[in-house]
């Protein structure tokens, strides 16, 4: 069998570090199919007991060797050992979760769809290919009247130029994107059009507020403001709230005042 | 203007007084070549068409010339709906030249590639569940750049991820008529591997000792994929 | 492939034994056609007869292949002593020999045209605030003639502002079936086509479709058009 890390050559910090190969693997399906091969029998005869073992026995070297695993390599370490447990030890009758063999099924499937897509991908670059194999006419002509675009533009290229574009721009141009700040003023106007939508019923704040909310950074400064504003808003009878214990959802209906006029 | 007779068919025009048909036919065969002759990619049939004389059989006038070229140096393909001329795969050790050199892709980028093609339409989030890892940049942009990927459409599931597809760039890349014609594509499919579920009564003996024999009644076993031809010796993946 | 020398087609070859073998002059004939074919510009008589079995009369190979496609939608033509095929001067009426070969959008005309597909309805004010530079009219114009672009309605804002949108013709040249299809911002950063930090609040917008009109938006009218002198010369300023 191949050598399944490397030492680092060279140090450069204080912690002695070792660098897996990660040029060798593409990640931890790769890793047991190399380890399945090795097992030197074709995979519907694989000890997968012995397999997740040699899997474990992997990760386990190369943590003691301090080497750090990328996150895939230990979500696949947590379910093989979960796996190896439900195979080794009988389930309680009351057990719902899935048998032992129901996972190893599920791992030798995957392993030999794996397995099988690289046989395609092989069967498909030996095939003969158009500009090293077969060539088309070297020296095409023009066709006229052809009533497709005079324009040649695929999906990628406008994609690609859009993204480009866009990237470029939100560089050299942040401080022009959507404001990352919720005023006092703009919560309360979007609290009270939620009000027009929720009707008598109780509902969960943050329900509403997420559709306003489309990156993390400015979940923070909308429920801050959200929340301040609901407490206005429930102070004037617009809204009504409640909370069933701490850390529960706010819940918010529309008030006795809530059709006011608010400009 | 001296024509090789014996190749033209009846069936080339709809209906007609021979002569004159013939004459149609010919000149329709013709157009035809010089159609998709003229042009380095593929010619669709509706473009040839519209070109052809009215009531002229274009499919027909198109399997005949194919049929005519199939001997030759060059030969008429088909990809999809469109057609076009290429030289003859056996002739390709003595055309081929040093600057000729295909597209060198990575392991990951072709696995890629295969995974699309067999499982198309595939989400993103698919392809990774396949090969059980995150698809590192590059690998999709590098496909579709080549103009082999392209974004299919939009799965109608919750968040409706976008799903990619193989494009006629890719049949045609690599001798492809339709994506029917992918090699071993009906013995997968029939293996239960191209589906996300793992098909019903695949088993796996499980034995606790490691010398135990297989049991012989698994309905899906490696030894079946080799069997039907799938498996080339050595398993590499990459070239 | 191998040509044994003992059976070789006397008009082919300068000697040899008299029994005619087809099957040779044929595979001459095949590579000489395909290397014509696959040849960017006309091939000398020297480089094919370098490529042939040694003993091959080149000039009868060459002579034999013009003669064969004398009749045919493309000819094989001699300049001097090199050798190309070239469509056949009766059908040279399909050939263009203009330059309104198919062009490449330019780098500006691709930007606005996907600020349009994804910002749609947009007006011509905020597509040059997206791009950060002055659109100039030709490029909008350049698009619309392409049949990609058209106007959509009226911005409900002072100077009623006219908006764009794409068309079905957008749709159909780029392979979506709704403008939706086009990928999200986790998309194109799957797909590699974003990448290095996002700032926050980034956003891809979501393409409203033509059953979508936006609300202060009205719907062009044909006095618009004329008003705004936006008439183009077929007077068609919808699809």
């Amino acid at each position: 069998m191949e050598p399944l890390w490397r030492e680092a050559s060279e140090q450069d910090g204080p912690e002695p570090a070792l660098v897996i190969d990660v040029g060798g693997f593409e990640g931890p399906l790769d890793l047991l199919l190399h380890l399945a091969r090795s097992q030197k029998v074709d995979l519907a005869r694989i000890s997968v007991l012995a397999l997740a073992e040699q899997y474990l026995a992997f990760v386990d070297t190369a943590r003691q060797v301090r080497i750090e695993l990328a996150a895939d390599y230990l979500v696949m370490a947590a379910w093989l050992a979960y796996l190896k447990s439900r195979l080794l030890i009988p389930q309680p009758p009351k057990d719902d979760g899935p048998s032992g063999e129901e996972m190893a099924a599920t791992l030798a499937f995957r392993l030999k769809r794996l397995e099988a897509m690289r046989e395609a991908a092989t069967s498909l670059v030996n095939r003969n290919r158009l500009g090293r194999d077969v060539f088309a006419r070297g020296a095409p002509e023009h066709i006229g009247g052809d009533r497709q675009s005079v324009f040649t533009a695929s999906l990628y290229d406008l994609l690609s130029a859009y993204a480009a574009l866009r990237q470029r721009q939100a560089v050299t141009q942040v401080t022009i994107e959507k404001r990352q700040v919720w005023s006092l003023a703009e919560a309360r106007d979007i609290l009270m059009r939620m009000v027009g939508e929720i009707g008598g019923g109780w509902q969960a704040l943050d329900q509403y507020l997420l559709r306003y909310m489309t990156t993390p950074a400015e979940r923070a400064t909308a429920i801050a403001s959200a929340f301040a504003a609901s407490l206005e808003l429930a102070r004037e009878g617009r809204i009504e709230i409640r909370q069933t214990g701490a850390f529960e959802p706010i819940l918010m209906r529309r008030g006795p005042n809530a059709g006011e006029g608010e400009e | 203007m001296s024509f090789p007779q014996d190749h033209m068919d009846e069936t080339l025009i709809d209906a007609g007084e021979a002569a004159v048909d013939r004459g149609i036919a010919l000149e329709a065969e013709r157009l035809a070549e010089a159609l998709i002759f003229a042009s380095a990619g593929p010619v669709s049939e509706r473009f040839i068409s519209e070109r052809l004389p009215a009531g002229v059989n274009v499919r027909a006038v198109l399997m005949g010339l194919k049929g005519f070229y199939a001997g030759r140096g060059v030969n008429l393909v088909q990809v999809e709906d469109h057609w076009a001329f290429r030289t003859a795969a056996d002739l390709s050790f003595m055309i081929r030249t040093d600057d000729a050199e295909a597209r060198k892709l990575s392991r990951a980028a072709l696995e890629v590639l295969a995974i699309v093609a067999y499982h198309q339409p595939v989400t993103r989030a698919e392809i990774e569940e396949i090969r059980g890892v995150q698809t590192s940049k590059g690998t999709i942009d590098v496909l579709m750049e080549a103009g082999w990927l392209r974004f299919r459409g939009r799965r109608r599931t919750p968040g409706r991820p976008v799903t990619f597809g193989t494009t006629r760039d890719f049949l045609d890349h690599f001798g492809l008529e339709t994506i029917r014609d992918l090699p071993g594509l009906e013995e997968l499919k029939g293996a239960g591997l191209l589906s996300g579920r793992i098909p019903p009564g695949f088993r796996i003996p499980l034995p606790l000792g490691d010398d135990e024999p297989a049991e012989d009644e698994d309905p899906i076993t490696f030894d079946d994929i080799e069997e039907l031809g799938l498996l080339t010796p050595g398993g590499q993946a990459d070239e």
